[in-house]
């Protein structure tokens, strides 16, 4: 018993504080609808939650972790969400539902998504920061208008896609239980040397080739991966509706992932999950609370706390007064964890301190003929 | 005949691309930051156009009226990209560039929300005084389509003029180069930026008129498909460079005009257009005109 | 067993027509510590990059042991045995000073993990983190670097910076080490600390050195054997206090 | 690390009392959210904001408009109604949303989803709780699958039939183009309808089409492509159909007609003035259940009153508007044949399904007849309204011309 004991108390907690946080609303939410005592608005919330917060973490990859700009989740999103809806239909066609069908279609969906992670990883091999911004928002809004023109029979045209929508009583369990696998996955690469070749790539490239890492590998990797979550969450998503339709994953939902992911902090597993349920709660709960003629006030009011948020968050001004008043420095006193130099903390940092990657460095030109000139990354990101 | 009359759409419609594209990258070149919210500046232009107009027809000659019209919305557009840049943006200038961006969309939705409640969702017509058309044998060609081909040629003479030969100009190319270097030589930071604000978002405005006088409505998502638009043809010329944000935009305005001529593309039309950014990135990594940067080891 | 550890022949390479380096010749033997230099604008970090694969070589070529590696990738040439600093340190600055070193363990073949066995955390992961992380506060207790071992690398001063920087390098177990003007922005004590530090890693790990350097002192304290660089071209080789008071060479540094 | 382990314990003891609480607490079986209402309260979903707002306001205002009338004259037996409004941006997956807070707010009846789109998903909430739809504008034929639901426009396969059966009446000879939005299911649902029922010798002339998609208003080409028609098909809704014909004025002959559905109805509102309007040379006309252009008769009131009520400048009148004046009339209409004819009983707390099941009989009867503003009025009289038993609405459509050839 004191060995258990012993063993308890050496367990490092903050590394399972995530799971811990998703197994115990998963947990008490269970119960609850086992008990049938959840209303609907609430099951609903639930799931929407649930998917933003696999598209959050999924996202985090490759924005927090490999330090690529990526404007084209939703379109991974997309494919999962038809491509997995697809398949749902057509094993209800031969008999199989329910749980066996909706795990199946995650397979597909999320195989089928990591496929395109790696046809749009390729580009990222060549270009960057916002360039490569631009590529993957126009590789989703091809995905998008592809769909939307797909004939009637294949994928339901600018009608959508009708998919058999899973019980809503128990799909929100399904949902964070992917949550879990998917953390589990995130957080196991994140943690081992293939992690750490993928922050370093993000920390500085050259530094990275020049240890030995292959760059392309790993960037085709963290896009992959990435890529089959967001699958994932778009199979969700199809069992979540009753119909897909192309026109909702267009360039604004993936920059409200981007949205989740920024104000979750760079390299932020925990950050991500608290942003992408603040968020989502905040549209929803608005969407209720400001109803006919206030409606209009939705947007405004969502605007203007997302600009006064990241403005608290970053600006520099602002840089004290954000150390003594935040989150994390509100757990710290309570956990009193404050400055535990021998615990080994995830590899955060801070946006601005990315030397190499989301840079928006083009100069302002009025020449007609290329010129080249040479840029010292040294001085980037340091203003 | 048929082709020539596509060509002549596309290169209108192109015009009114670059006019954007203009801003995007001036803006984008000096304040290093995609200002998604430039889309929705010539929303506002447009509403002014809208209100301007309105009030002044009838009591005014159409021309005079219009010309007033479109002079109070660079003015206001001028104040507000002026004044957006200073509430928004300054306060982050040295924090990562994503945060900017996400304030850029903040500020964009913001002020589509605005418009929404000022002046309600459904499109309001413009009335614009008829400039009619000039004939060329069997082509026909509207005034309004030459007015904005020309106007965006004349500004980006203008643009690249001011840039090469005044102080101002040549600051700017400085600052785009190394901000702190030019801090160093006396440049003043914040005054650069925002001229570039006040000259990208009256440029806005000229955009909003010239697409009025392509398409007389107005709403408060006037401005953001254009903005990606614009966005995607300074990307395609090379962002940063001014003649290319012109190339960009003309090219995207052909091709988005021959694709929708050909029923079985039509749909497609938005997909093509993209394509060919990837495809062009993909052969230059930089865009037509983009400098070619080699990272110092 | 080959004389030479480097040897490079010809080595060379334009940049739009202008030779920025050209017939560079280098002969490393084993165990060496060997200076590259020159005045500034000479070329040198340009052969540091051609022989790391940053650059390809438009004329001539290199060995290391023996085997050619021109035209490998930078990440390959690394496997092979060829590790470098940056004259401008760069290091993982988000990551804490020991994953650093863990980074440069990644090809290492006794630290062999697959990616689905870190996905899992199989045994084989927890054994090889494990082991990594202890080798790698091997490394950093021979740097003096184990009590900053979970502070962000951002954090670190200056000069132990620069040390992570080598012992990172040394992490990738290469058979040759090319530092980058190790002692930029040092003062006398600290650039004696390195010489010692440097002749340290030699003698410890069986290393060779090449390496660029602006400080005298440090070069005549510690190289075996100099080579300079003027205008990309070689002005001359050999021991390096003949080399030193070489005319030419003494001319190339003080002008006229 | 003692006190983490007491914390961790701690915790779970507390998670485990509040989980075992919930379960206490916890009741059983299908909730009527709606039992302690005062009202009764009409849930409707549309977009609110964004591109396709205008629709969602003026249904939003009608049927507000239409209630405060109710209410003002005493109610239904005394009881009053409620509108319940939220906003779906008309993006499908918003539904949920709406639909649920609608539900918990304890709406009993709804007027369903103001666009297709977001009423497919709507169809599916609604039919699991049983709650009664009466769809003011969503036109798509898939929405009235159920047995709850009914529309009060026309589903898009009867306008697409509609306007077919009228050109092969009544423009034999004539070239044919159709402009439609490609990416719309409103548009291309009626487009795809409309080509299957046209006539052979149509279509072996050669019907000219051209498309658009998304938000974009230059159609400068696809004016081009359609300038030798001389009946020209516009399925659209009315802001692309002004931008439509703004632009083909000069272009597109001057003795060509156009031809819309009931999403062009109010389109001379686009244009601002009615001179303005006026300086397209062409007919225009449209096939629709509702004229808000009407000089006298019930819809003539009814644009009155709505412009007397809102402000029209901002959010002007059309068809979906009126139709969902007529849903909450309707609505009005058949509780009160529920109680005088059937016998029901029903009050502010009966729950959304028991009104389900009494409107649905109301509904099916062949004796019940709505008599309305939208469809054919003759005069000042009201147009009658039936629905048939699969969700279908039964009443005249008309051509309207909104303004002839110069």
């Amino acid at each position: 018993m004191s060995a258990f004991i012993v063993k308890f108390k050496n367990i490092k907690w903050k590394r399972y504080t995530n799971y811990i946080g998703i197994s115990l609303v998963l947990l008490v939410f269970t119960v609850l609808t086992l008990a049938d005592s959840l209303p609907q608005s609430t099951l609903f919330l639930l799931e929407k939650i649930g998917i933003s917060i696999i598209l959050s973490i999924s996202l985090g990859l490759v924005v927090g972790f490999l330090g690529e700009l990526s404007l084209g989740h939703a379109g991974f999103m997309c494919i999962g969400a038809y491509i997995g809806g697809k398949t749902a239909e057509l094993l209800s066609d031969v008999g199989v539902e329910g749980i066996f069908a909706l795990l199946i279609s995650v397979v597909v969906g999320a195989l089928t998504a990591a496929v395109f992670g790696f046809i749009v990883g390729l580009p990222a091999l060549r270009l960057k920061g916002d360039y490569l911004a631009i590529v993957t928002l126009a590789f989703c809004e091809i995905v998008k208008t592809a769909f939307e023109n797909s004939s009637k029979e294949s994928f339901g045209g600018p009608m959508g896609l009708r998919t058999p929508r899973f019980d809503k009583h128990y799909l929100f369990i399904i949902i964070f239980s992917f949550i879990l696998v998917c953390l589990a996955v995130m957080q196991n690469l994140i943690r081992s040397k293939h992690g750490r070749a993928i922050t370093a790539i993000r920390d500085n490239e050259i530094a990275a080739r020049a240890t030995g890492i292959n760059v392309t590998k790993y960037k085709l990797l963290a896009f992959i991966i990435s890529a089959a979550f967001a699958g994932v969450a778009g199979v969700m998503y199809s069992f979540a509706n009753s119909t897909v339709a192309a026109s909702a994953f267009d360039y604004n939902y993936s920059i409200e992932i981007l949205v989740m992911v920024v104000l979750g902090g760079m390299g932020n597993i925990t950050g991500g999950i608290i942003s992408a349920t603040v968020i989502t709660f905040l549209n929803v709960k608005l969407t209720t609370m400001l109803t006919g003629d206030n409606a209009v006030l939705k947007d405004l009011v969502y605007a203007l706390i997302l600009v006064l948020i990241v403005i608290y968050n970053n600006a520099p001004a602002l840089k004290y007064v954000r150390e003594r008043y935040n989150i994390r420095a509100l757990t710290d006193k309570i956990f009193k964890k404050r400055s535990d130099v021998s615990y080994d903390t995830d590899d955060e940092g801070k946006w601005d301190r990315v030397p190499t990657k989301i840079k928006m460095d083009e100069l302002l030109s009025v020449d007609v003929v290329v010129r080249e000139s040479v840029i010292d990354p040294d001085k980037e990101g340091k203003e | 005949m048929e082709f020539l009359l596509t060509l002549i759409n596309g290169v209108s419609l192109g015009g009114i691309y670059a006019m954007i594209a203009l801003g995007y990258t001036m803006v984008y070149g000096i304040a290093k930051m995609l200002n998604f919210a430039h889309g929705d500046i010539i929303m506002v232009g447009g509403y002014s156009i809208f209100v301007f107009a309105a009030t002044s027809f009838g009591t005014l000659p159409p021309w005079v009226s219009l010309l007033f019209a479109v002079l109070m919305a660079v003015i206001i557009c001028a104040l507000l990209g002026f004044g957006v840049e200073k509430l928004a943006y300054k306060p982050l200038r040295g924090a990562s560039p994503l945060a900017v961006l996400i304030t850029a969309i903040g500020v964009s939705s913001f002020l589509q929300s605005l418009a929404q409640v000022f002046f309600g969702s459904a499109a309001k017509f413009v009335q614009f005084p008829d400039l009619g058309s000039l004939s060329l044998g069997e082509l026909t060609v509207s005034y309004s389509t030459l007015i904005t081909l020309i106007s965006t040629v004349i500004v980006m003479l203008a643009l690249t003029l001011f840039v090469k030969l005044t102080k101002t100009g040549r600051a700017m190319l400085a600052v785009s180069e190394d901000r702190e270097a030019a801090q160093l030589m006396g440049v003043n930071i914040n005054f650069i930026i925002s001229i570039t604000f006040i000259i990208g978002s009256s440029l806005a405005a000229l955009a909003g008129l010239f697409s009025l006088m392509n398409v007389p409505f107005i709403k408060p998502t006037f401005g953001s498909l254009p903005g990606i638009k614009a966005f995607t043809a300074a990307v395609i010329g090379g962002i940063g460079s001014i003649p290319g944000a012109m190339l960009g935009g003309i090219l995207l305005g052909v091709v988005e005009c021959f694709s929708n001529s050909v029923p079985t593309l039509a749909p497609y039309t938005n997909a093509i257009e993209f394509a060919i950014l990837i495809i062009i990135l993909i052969v230059k990594p930089t865009g037509i005109l983009g400098k070619k940067r080699r990272e110092k080891v | 067993m080959c004389e030479y550890v480097l040897k490079t022949e010809g080595l060379g390479i334009s940049f739009g027509g202008l030779r920025a380096v050209d017939g560079v010749e280098l002969r490393v033997r084993k165990k060496q510590i060997y200076g590259l230099i020159g005045p500034n604008g000479a070329g040198k970090t340009t052969v540091f990059n051609m022989l790391t694969g940053v650059y390809q070589p438009t004329r001539g070529t290199f060995y290391l042991d023996g085997e050619e590696l021109k035209g490998l990738s930078q990440d390959k040439i690394n496997q092979k045995g060829i590790a470098r600093t940056f004259q401008n340190i760069r290091l993982f600055n988000n990551m804490t000073v020991v994953r650093n070193v863990m980074v440069g363990f990644h090809n290492l073949p006794k630290y062999k993990c697959s990616f689905i066995d870190s996905i899992f955390r199989t045994k084989r992961h927890r054994d090889t983190e494990r082991a990594m992380r202890a080798r790698a506060k091997e490394i950093l207790s021979i740097f003096g670097l184990l009590d900053e071992r979970n502070l962000l690398a951002y954090n670190l001063p200056y000069g132990k910076q620069r040390k992570l920087e080598i012992a990172r390098a040394l992490a990738t177990n290469p058979k040759l080490l090319l530092l980058d003007e190790p002692a930029a922005g040092m003062n006398p004590q600290e650039t004696s600390e390195l010489m010692e530090t440097i002749r340290f890693v030699r003698d410890k790990f069986d290393m060779t050195i090449l390496l660029i350097e602006h400080d005298m002192s440090l070069v005549a304290g510690i190289c075996d054997e100099l080579t300079v660089l003027n205008f990309g071209q070689t002005l001359a080789c050999g021991e390096t206090s003949e080399v030193l008071k070489d005319p030419e060479v003494v001319k190339a540094y003080l002008g006229d | 690390m003692k006190n983490v382990f007491k914390k961790v314990v701690s915790f779970t003891l507390a998670a485990a009392l509040t989980v075992g609480s919930m379960f206490a607490l916890a009741s059983c079986g299908k909730k009527n959210y709606a039992k302690d209402n005062e009202t009764i309260k009409i849930g409707v979903s549309g977009p609110l904001t964004g591109g396709a707002a205008k629709y969602g306001i003026a249904v939003k205002n009608s049927a507000k408009m239409a209630i405060d009338e109710i209410n003002a004259a005493g109610g239904l037996y005394g009881m009053k109604f409620e509108l319940l409004a939220l906003d779906d941006e008309h993006k499908k997956e918003n539904v949920t949303t709406t639909y649920s807070a609608m539900y918990e707010d304890g709406m009993q009846i709804s007027l369903g989803t103001v666009t297709t789109a977001p009423g497919l998903e709507f169809k599916e909430l609604s039919k699991d709780d049983n709650v009664f739809v009466l769809t003011p504008s969503a036109t798509g034929d898939d929405i009235v699958e159920y047995s709850n639901a009914y529309q009060m426009c026309f589903a898009d396969s009867n306008q697409g039939t509609a306007s077919a059966q009228y050109f092969n009446a009544n423009y034999q000879g004539k070239k044919v183009g159709v402009f439609y939005k490609a990416d719309d299911e409103y548009s291309s649902g009626i487009y795809e309808k409309f080509i299957a029922s046209l006539d052979q010798s149509f279509k072996s002339a050669g019907v000219e089409t051209a498309t658009f998609t998304g938000d974009g208003l230059d159609f400068s080409t696809q004016v081009n492509m359609l300038k030798d028609c001389e009946v020209i098909f516009l399925p659209i809704y009315t802001e692309p159909a002004a931008a439509f014909m703004k632009k083909g004025v000069g272009v597109i002959s001057n003795s060509a007609i156009y031809y819309g559905c009931d999403g062009l109805d109010g389109v001379e509102a686009e244009f601002g003035t009615w001179d303005e309007f006026m300086a397209i040379p062409q007919e225009v006309s449209f096939l629709s259940h509702f004229n808000s252009k009407a000089e006298s008769g019930p819809a003539y009131d009814f644009v009155q009153k709505y412009n007397a009520t809102y402000d029209s400048d901002k959010e002007p009148v059309n068809q979906f508007g009126a139709a969902a004046y007529d849903c909450v009339y309707a609505i009005f209409e058949a509780l009160k044949f529920a109680k005088e004819n059937l016998g029901k009983e029903f009050d502010e707390s009966t729950s959304p399904s028991d009104y389900c099941d009494i409107l649905t009989e109301v509904f099916n009867s062949d004796s019940f007849v709505f008599h309305g503003i939208t469809g054919k009025c003759e005069g000042n009289n009201k147009s009658d309204i039936s629905w048939d038993d699969s969700g279908f609405v039964n009443k005249q459509a008309d051509k309207y011309v909104v303004k002839p050839a110069n």
